[in-house]
């Protein structure tokens, strides 16, 4: 077929943490190993940088693959979009694409640069409803690292929904102000514990210290950004799976075309790019997951969907019946 | 006699400047068989690492970038070392330089620009000195340990600066946006450092050196930052050996009771030195602001924008011995190490876990192999001031 | 207010926080004793922290849901395994080939701090386990005190040896002929030596007793605090314990307090924004450092740093 | 070893003896010296040996291989007959080898039985056993006449409770040969004589002894034969039965010494430095000076006497601003200097010349000419708004070295290397060539050989024509009688008299150093 005759594609990407964080960094190689798997190795090939926290090495790495002759180079940390602004433009027959965000630079004149982001308020939410209908306690807690793009978003959107649920419920949220401090995530977990949580979220990689806690504790656990059952069986309900291969397979259509777009893609239930996985080990009450799945199904068909407004809070809207 | 002992003299040390070396291919050499472990061929990663770190003209230029920042951190660090201060701090420093900086550079975006810029990079040497100063107050009146003080200073740092970017600071695009980025604004391109490629084109040119790769340097990130980190690095080798105040700061650092007795003011000198070790590492945050990251960002924490350069500095100037001077082929060596690292892994795809095992690998072998060094010097002290007397005594015999 | 924030929990928390703390401190504070300093104790950290980890989940049996002594074992013994060789590693290069301490201790972080991943990503695939660590255990009687009980009494083994090193250090360092030789050694190694005693076999016992209680260190976090290993897990925890040993003027009771100042913030400061009081969360987080310094500032305290520290020893020739 | 000959007959400790030790052909270099070339030197059962040469000669050096602390590059070592290798400390230990340190070897923070049970084998392994340790102490101390106390940590006694610390750790260590390095140095006459009746006990139970001292008379006093070393050579060995302070001198310094001086009467100025009424705490919180009144004027030098520990370096940190005075003032030529630094007094013309000279007059890992321009580095010539002046330095410090003939490779060699009696010079050299208006000069000539002590003599009394105002601090009444004006001697923080030295007689001042009032002792 056409994509035989093809050249390779080759794909670049550059990480914050290492490829295997059990989250962000890692929700990333795992939507480029499937992309491979789909196309086969012959026609798809990928690199990585990982634990590029220095922003200034990321950029190195960027120019560096790009120059390098990368079809398609991904800047996947919200922190690299300054660098891309600068490099992108040197090298206009190179596709980029920036995570997470919404931002591809058409402001500034740039047209090669793509923007992917997750809604994770989406799952964040349907999973916040199924914790309200889940907890005995009437208390809630959510762990996440700091207070910012897509921690906030899941946070708000998770935190939302429990309240959409049931107002009563008493919901603490804890930014920790770190994403490798395992042991402080874990006391995160434990305070809330103690103030009589029974249900927990949180996201970000520090959170396996939490899922610990809540695993000692005989408490419930809502995982985000990749599927976090293997770390308590009997304790996490559901994770919301981030699939990049959502917003990736149109980039890489518009690579293999030949025409860079730059335009910016969003994961969301809908689309499939955010998927609730239910954990097959953890036998979970039908109402709540018929439940749960009914509000998901209200956000697919745009019965209810999220705004931000200028104080940066979450506003969920509802179409009107009918 | 004296045709001998000169040639044996330079031999000797030429071996000196060569045995760190040797110490860092033994460091690669057993790093080899890491490489191996994680199934890469050693030979292709390290053929990688030098040419990321010196391979083209962007390679030269990305080390010498990395190169400054630990350059002023570490002359900073010669300063308080000598001075009898271990200033951990230079995390913390560069991030009240780098803050600083995006502040006034903000601030006054619409004045001219080299105005600016001087204002930026001032400030950002005071933030520092005032940040280093902290730990400097608390061991000179409070008894403080400085190493205590000054680690826990760079995690409040890192907060405040947290902080700072995500409320006050926040880039007014970012602040409604759905998911916000904890970033500022970027400062405006007429604030960036000036390149100096085209200058290193110029000179290239007047050599005549420029026929096969003409302008080469221009299109490449290298800022005047290192002109200024090289510059300050000869002022503060003149600062400490040929100034009253380096004299004193040194004295207070070998020994503060005799300084005392002396007359010098001990307390005064210790805190200075921790401010102008924090100045220098403040100034690094603001040259790295100007000269490469143009804005903060609180993803990722202190690294992400100081790329640990405050430790690393500690470590460009142990290598160095503590000496200004020393420190500017340490950090270039750092730096390469560095840069190298990461193309490493950008080529054979091994984890940038074996980047950092290596380099902790190459620090504790260069370290470890100064021993050698040091006991040689002194043996031809011994030969050379042996020379010396044996002369000196004639001299006295002779009349 | 003050009760709703300073709970039972909260110090349980506190304490179970200041373990690891405890672990590398003391370990650091018998090396600093002697005059060596090691900076390099969160590389050790790391890798007592994987290493235990790795152990505990090759011999816990498959499927297992509570924990297996015999692995929980072999995890500790793996974890001093591990630390008595990167001690000994770090006294030949501290003590034999006499390096600059500040720096061949940096060279050690990063070591650690690449080979713990590296090796995690080598033997799991870099996927993060969990595994069955260390259980509370309540001690009979006094976990039923109210209160007290819940802070002090149902903790697990590795938090109990912990505070059980702080009397045996001081009596160690205090009572013993090992102790005194420790304290001579780094006050005045010239006059140690000649009293015919080996400060280079002094110096090697300290920093491999402190490398080992670094790794044992990372084996509290990994195996018993969070039952889970990731990539610089420890996130600093090995500097503020180096801190916490001028904190605690080289005494192991003064690093408890200091360790427990530490932590008891820390986890009063998470408290503080579980229960939503209104502190932006970076103020909350600065707590632990700033009360550190400041408690410092107001302790009046005899400081005798000893004296050679950071100074190799070498006796003329 | 275990064959015991009748001959070999047991010390009081328990241990055996050493009848005869033998160093032959010692050769020694360091860093651009020659130490020690081709020494012979031997000591036996039941004698003091002295040891004589100038700061340098290789003294220290000498006794260091004796106790394996420094390797020969030549030459061998005779036990009894036997060639021994001693490697290190704990090999000259267990061969009944002691030494007492011309710096001491004490670690400060730790007890007197902590420093003394260090190294030895506890008797309740691995636990300490400083009971049994204080027992013997104080057996030792009653046998030898050593009162000290074992529960106290070293940083609280005077200097010559230290020295007798050292002593007992070598005692207790059963050294059969125990070298003295300069023990005297720093003890007041009547510990001297305390140490003297100790050393002779232990002559008298068969030790063999090595005594190093730079004043002859000690020598005279306690040895039995002489060995004079210099610059590293031997120069001879003589009975003590046939020298004299001047045949000693001669051959130590090559020359003739004066060994008195002549102090022109001078008519005394202005008072340049008044201390009133000064009280003051020492270190551990007691009051150490109780109410200070003092006058000198210019040209003139008061001697402070005293026994050592009686407010002497407390009184002379108070005026120069180095311990705050609780009540009372200091005047410097009018002008009231309570409380002001160091740095201030020093550019109003004071100079110190501190005690400790190893921890507070020089800073050890700095060059020679870098300890000498402490003070004067910020004045012109020296620097120039804040560049310093590489030649005009260089050319003060060849002008120091050579006046006061500090023995030195070269003007950038660290200090540490030099011998511990040119390190004095060196202080001395510093704060005399600043021709202060008002010097305080703390035990000027402590560990300085004859040679150098007749030179800083005759510079203390040049100083005084000049119209310097001098307080010389010494515990050296010999010292002071000739070369002070007047003599005030202190006694627990407080004058107890004033006299002049025409006046002085030797008992009368011994009794004021003991407490007795100068009325009383007038009276
Ligand atoms: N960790 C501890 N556990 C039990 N008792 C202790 C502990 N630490 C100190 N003590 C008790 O407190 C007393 C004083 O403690 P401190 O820390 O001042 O003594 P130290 O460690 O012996 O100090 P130094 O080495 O200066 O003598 C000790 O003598 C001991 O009785
Ligand atoms: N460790 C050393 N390194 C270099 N040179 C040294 C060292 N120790 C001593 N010297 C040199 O050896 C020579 C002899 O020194 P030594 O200490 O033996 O003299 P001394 O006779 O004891 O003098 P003093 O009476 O001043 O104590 C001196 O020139 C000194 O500078
Ligand atoms: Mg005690
Ligand atoms: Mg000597």
């Amino acid at each position: 077929s056409a994509a035989q005759t093809q050249e390779k594609l080759r794909v670049a990407v550059v990480t914050p943490s290492t490829k295997s964080d059990l989250a962000f960094s890692q929700s990333i190689i795992d939507a480029l190993l499937a992309i491979q798997e789909e196309r086969g190795e012959e026609n798809f090939e990928f690199v990585f940088s990982e634990n590029m926290f220095v922003v200034e090495d990321a950029a190195t790495a960027l120019r560096d693959y790009a120059s390098a002759g990368y079809d398609l180079v991904i800047a996947h940390g919200s922190q690299y979009g300054s660098s891309l602004s600068d490099i992108a433009p040197d090298f206009p027959d190179t596709a980029f694409a920036w995570g997470t965000t919404v931002d591809t630079f058409q402001d500034q004149g740039i047209t090669n640069v793509y923007a992917y982001e997750a809604r994770s308020e989406e799952g964040a939410f349907v999973m916040g409803v199924m914790a309200a209908l889940l907890t005995e306690s009437k208390v809630i807690g959510i762990v996440g690292p700091i207070e910012t793009g897509d921690a906030k978003l899941y946070v708000d959107g998770f935190k939302a929904g429990v309240l959409w649920q049931d107002e009563e419920i008493e919901v603490l949220v804890n930014y920790i102000q770190s994403f490798s401090d395992l042991a402080l995530a874990a006391a995160a977990a434990e305070a809330m514990l103690a103030e009589g949580a029974d249900v927990l979220s949180g996201t970000a990689q520090m959170v396996p210290g939490a899922v610990n806690k809540v695993k000692e504790a005989g408490g419930l656990w809502f995982a985000t950004q990749s599927n976090q059952s293997t770390l308590a069986p009997d304790n996490v309900v559901a994770s919301q799976v981030y699939d990049w291969t959502y917003a990736l397979n149109p980039i890489i259509e518009d690579v293999l075309a030949g025409e860079i777009m730059g335009e910016a893609y969003s994961l969301t239930l809908e689309n499939g790019g955010l998927r609730i996985e239910f954990n097959e080990d953890f036998e979970l009450d039908e109402d709540v997951k018929a439940a749960g799945e009914e509000v998901m199904q209200a956000i697919i068909d745009g019965d209810i969907s999220f705004e931000v407004d200028e104080d940066g809070t979450l506003l969920v809207i509802e179409a009107e019946a009918g | 006699m004296q045709l001998n002992l000169p040639r044996s003299f330079h031999l000797g040390r030429t071996l000196d400047a060569f045995l760190p070396l040797f110490a860092v291919l033994l460091a690669l050499f057993i790093g080899g068989f890491m490489i191996l472990l994680m199934d890469a061929n050693p030979l292709d990663a390290y053929r990688a690492l030098w040419e990321g770190a010196f391979g083209t003209k962007n390679a030269v230029a990305d080390t010498l970038v990395k190169a400054t920042p630990l350059l002023l951190v570490g002359i900073g660090i010669c300063i308080s070392f000598r001075g009898g201060v271990v200033n951990i701090g230079g995390e913390g420093q560069m991030i009240a330089g780098g803050l600083a900086a995006v502040a006034i550079g903000l601030q006054y975006k619409e004045s001219d620009p080299t105005t600016v810029i001087i204002a930026c990079l001032v400030g950002s040497f005071v933030a520092g000195a005032l940040w280093g100063g902290i730990a400097g107050v608390l061991k000179a009146y409070f008894n403080v340990n400085e190493i205590l003080s000054t680690i826990m200073l760079n995690q409040i740092a890192t907060f405040g600066m947290m902080y700072l970017v995500r409320s006050e600071f926040i880039d007014p695009r970012q602040k409604n946006a759905a998911a916000p980025i904890p970033e500022t604004e970027r400062l405006p391109r007429s604030l960036d450092l000036p390149r100096i490629g085209g200058t290193l084109d110029d000179l290239y040119d007047f050599l005549g050196l420029s026929a096969a790769d003409a302008n080469q340097w221009a299109t490449t990130l290298l800022h005047n930052g290192i002109v200024i980190a090289f510059v300050l690095a000869i002022v503060v080798y003149v600062l400490l050996w040929r100034t009253t105040v380096g004299y004193r700061i040194r004295a207070v650092g070998k020994n503060p009771r005799a300084s005392r007795y002396a007359g010098i003011k001990v307390e005064q000198y210790t805190v200075l030195s921790l401010m102008l070790s924090g100045g220098f590492a403040g100034l690094a945050g603001g040259i790295q602001l100007l000269g490469v990251r143009h804005r903060m960002n609180a993803e990722g924490g202190a690294i992400a924008f100081t790329g640990n350069a405050g430790f690393n500095g500690i470590v460009a100037a142990l290598f160095g011995g503590l000496h200004p001077l020393g420190t500017i082929p340490a950090s270039i060596l750092f730096g390469a190490l560095l840069v190298g690292g990461n193309k490493l892994q950008r080529s054979v795809q091994v984890p940038s876990a074996l980047i950092t095992a290596l380099i902790g690998l190459v620090i504790v072998f260069v370290v470890a192999s100064d021993i050698f060094v040091r006991h040689r010097s002194r043996r031809r002290v011994a030969v050379a001031v042996s020379e010396a007397s044996a002369e000196a005594a004639e001299v006295r015999a002779s009349p | 207010m003050i009760d709703d924030l300073i709970t039972a929990s909260v110090l349980a928390s506190g304490i179970r926080l200041a373990t690891p703390y405890l672990y590398a401190a003391i370990g650091e504070t018998f090396g600093q004793r002697s005059g060596v300093l090691n900076l390099g104790v969160e590389g050790v950290m790391l890798m007592g922290a994987f290493t235990s980890l790795w152990a505990v989940y090759e011999i816990t049996p498959a499927g297992a849901t509570s924990y297996y002594g015999p692995a929980l074992l072999a995890g500790v013994l793996v974890a001093l395994l591990v630390g008595l060789v990167m001690g000994l590693a770090t006294a030949v290069i501290n003590v034999t080939l006499q390096a600059q301490q500040g720096i061949s201790g940096i060279g050690i972080y990063l070591f650690g701090l690449g080979m713990s991943d590296l090796l995690f990503q080598k033997v799991f695939r870099g996927e993060v386990i969990t595994v069955n660590g260390f259980p509370k255990v309540n001690i009979p009687v006094l976990s039923d005190l109210p209160v007290l009980g819940e802070i002090f009494f149902r903790q697990n083994l590795l938090v109990y040896l912990a505070f059980a090193l702080v009397p045996v250090t001081w009596f160690v360092l205090n009572k013993t002929t090992l102790g005194l030789n420790i304290r001579a050694v780094g006050q005045n190694p010239e006059a140690a030596d000649a009293m015919g005693i080996s400060v280079t076999r002094v110096r090697y016992f300290t920093v491999t007793l402190g490398g080992m209680l670094a790794s044992l260190a990372g084996a509290s976090l990994s195996i018993s605090l969070v039952n889970v290993f990731q990539q610089n897990m420890t996130a600093g925890q090995g500097f503020i314990a180096v801190a916490l040993v001028y904190f605690g003027a080289w005494r192991a009771r003064g690093v408890m307090f200091g360790a427990l100042l530490f932590s008891l913030v820390n986890a009063l400061q998470l408290q503080v924004r579980t229960k939503g009081i209104d502190v932006p969360d970076e103020y909350a987080s600065m707590a632990p450092y700033l009360l550190t310094i400041i408690a410092l500032i107001f302790a009046s305290r005899r400081i005798d740093q000893p004296a050679a520290l950071t100074k190799p020893f070498e006796r003329g020739e | 070893m275990a064959m015991s000959t009748a001959d070999h007959k047991l010390l009081p400790t328990g241990h055996e003896r050493i009848d005869h030790m033998e160093m032959r052909g010692i050769v020694k270099r360091f860093p651009g010296v020659l130490a020690v070339d081709h020494v012979d030197f031997d000591v036996r059962a039941g004698e003091v040996h002295a040891l004589l040469g100038e700061n340098g000669a290789g003294k220290s050096t000498l006794m260091k291989i004796l106790y394996g602390l420094y390797h020969p590059n030549e030459g061998e070592i005779f036990l009894d007959g036997e060639r021994v290798t001693i490697k290190s400390p704990s090999d000259a230990i267990a061969w009944g080898i002691g030494m007492i340190h011309q710096h001491f070897m004490l670690v400060p923070s730790l007890t007197v039985a902590e420093n003394v049970a260090l190294g030895l084998k506890s008797t309740r392994a691995p636990l300490l056993d400083l009971d049994v340790v204080s027992a013997r102490i104080k057996e030792l101390a009653k046998t030898y006449g050593l009162q000290v106390d074992p529960a106290m940590p070293v940083w609280q006694l005077a200097v010559g409770e230290r020295q007798r610390v050292e002593i007992l750790k070598a005692l207790y260590r059963g050294a059969a040969l125990l070298i003295l390095d300069e023990p005297t140095a720093v003890l007041t006459p009547q510990e001297v004589d305390d140490l003297f009746v100790t050393l002779r006990q232990m002559v008298s139970d068969g030790h063999a002894l090595i005594f190093i001292s730079h004043k002859l008379h000690e020598v005279l006093a306690i040895s039995q034969r002489v060995t004079v070393l210099r610059d590293g050579h031997f120069v001879g060995t003589v009975p003590t039965a046939e020298a004299t302070k001047a045949s000693l001198a001669r051959m130590m310094v090559g020359r003739e010494v004066l060994l008195t001086y002549e102090v022109r009467a001078q008519q005394a100025g202005e008072p340049r430095l008044r201390v009133e009424g000064v009280r003051a705490a020492s270190d551990r919180g007691t009051e150490a000076l109780r109410g200070i009144n003092l006058e000198v004027r210019a040209g003139e030098i008061l001697g402070l006497a005293g026994v050592s520990g009686n407010g002497q370096r407390e009184l002379a940190e108070v005026i120069f601003g180095l311990r705050p005075a609780t009540t009372g003032q200091v005047v410097l030529d009018g002008q009231e200097v309570t409380g002001k630094s160091p740095c201030d007094l020093n550019k109003l013309g004071m100079s110190y010349i501190p005690e400790e000279r190893m921890t507070d007059g020089v800073i050890r890992d700095f060059t020679v000419a870098e300890n000498l321009m402490l003070q004067e580095h910020g004045l012109r010539p020296y620097s120039y708004s804040i560049f310093m002046n590489p030649r005009a330095i260089t050319r003060r410090c060849a002008e120091l070295i050579r006046s006061f003939n500090i023995r030195t490779p070269t003007q950038e060699t660290p200090i540490k290397s030099l011998s511990g009696g040119n390190i004095q010079k060196l202080v001395l050299a510093r704060e005399l060539a600043r021709e202060p208006a008002v010097l305080i000069a703390a035990q000027p000539t402590r560990g300085v050989d004859i040679g150098a002590t007749e030179y800083i003599h005759q510079r203390l009394l040049d100083q005084r024509a000049k119209g310097t105002a001098t307080l010389l601090i010494s515990e050296d009444l010999d010292e002071i009688l000739a070369l002070a004006d007047r003599i005030a001697v202190i006694y627990e923080g407080e004058i107890v008299g004033v006299v002049d030295r025409a006046e002085a007689q030797v008992e009368a001042l011994g009794l004021m150093m003991a407490g007795v009032h100068r009325e009383a002792v007038a009276g």
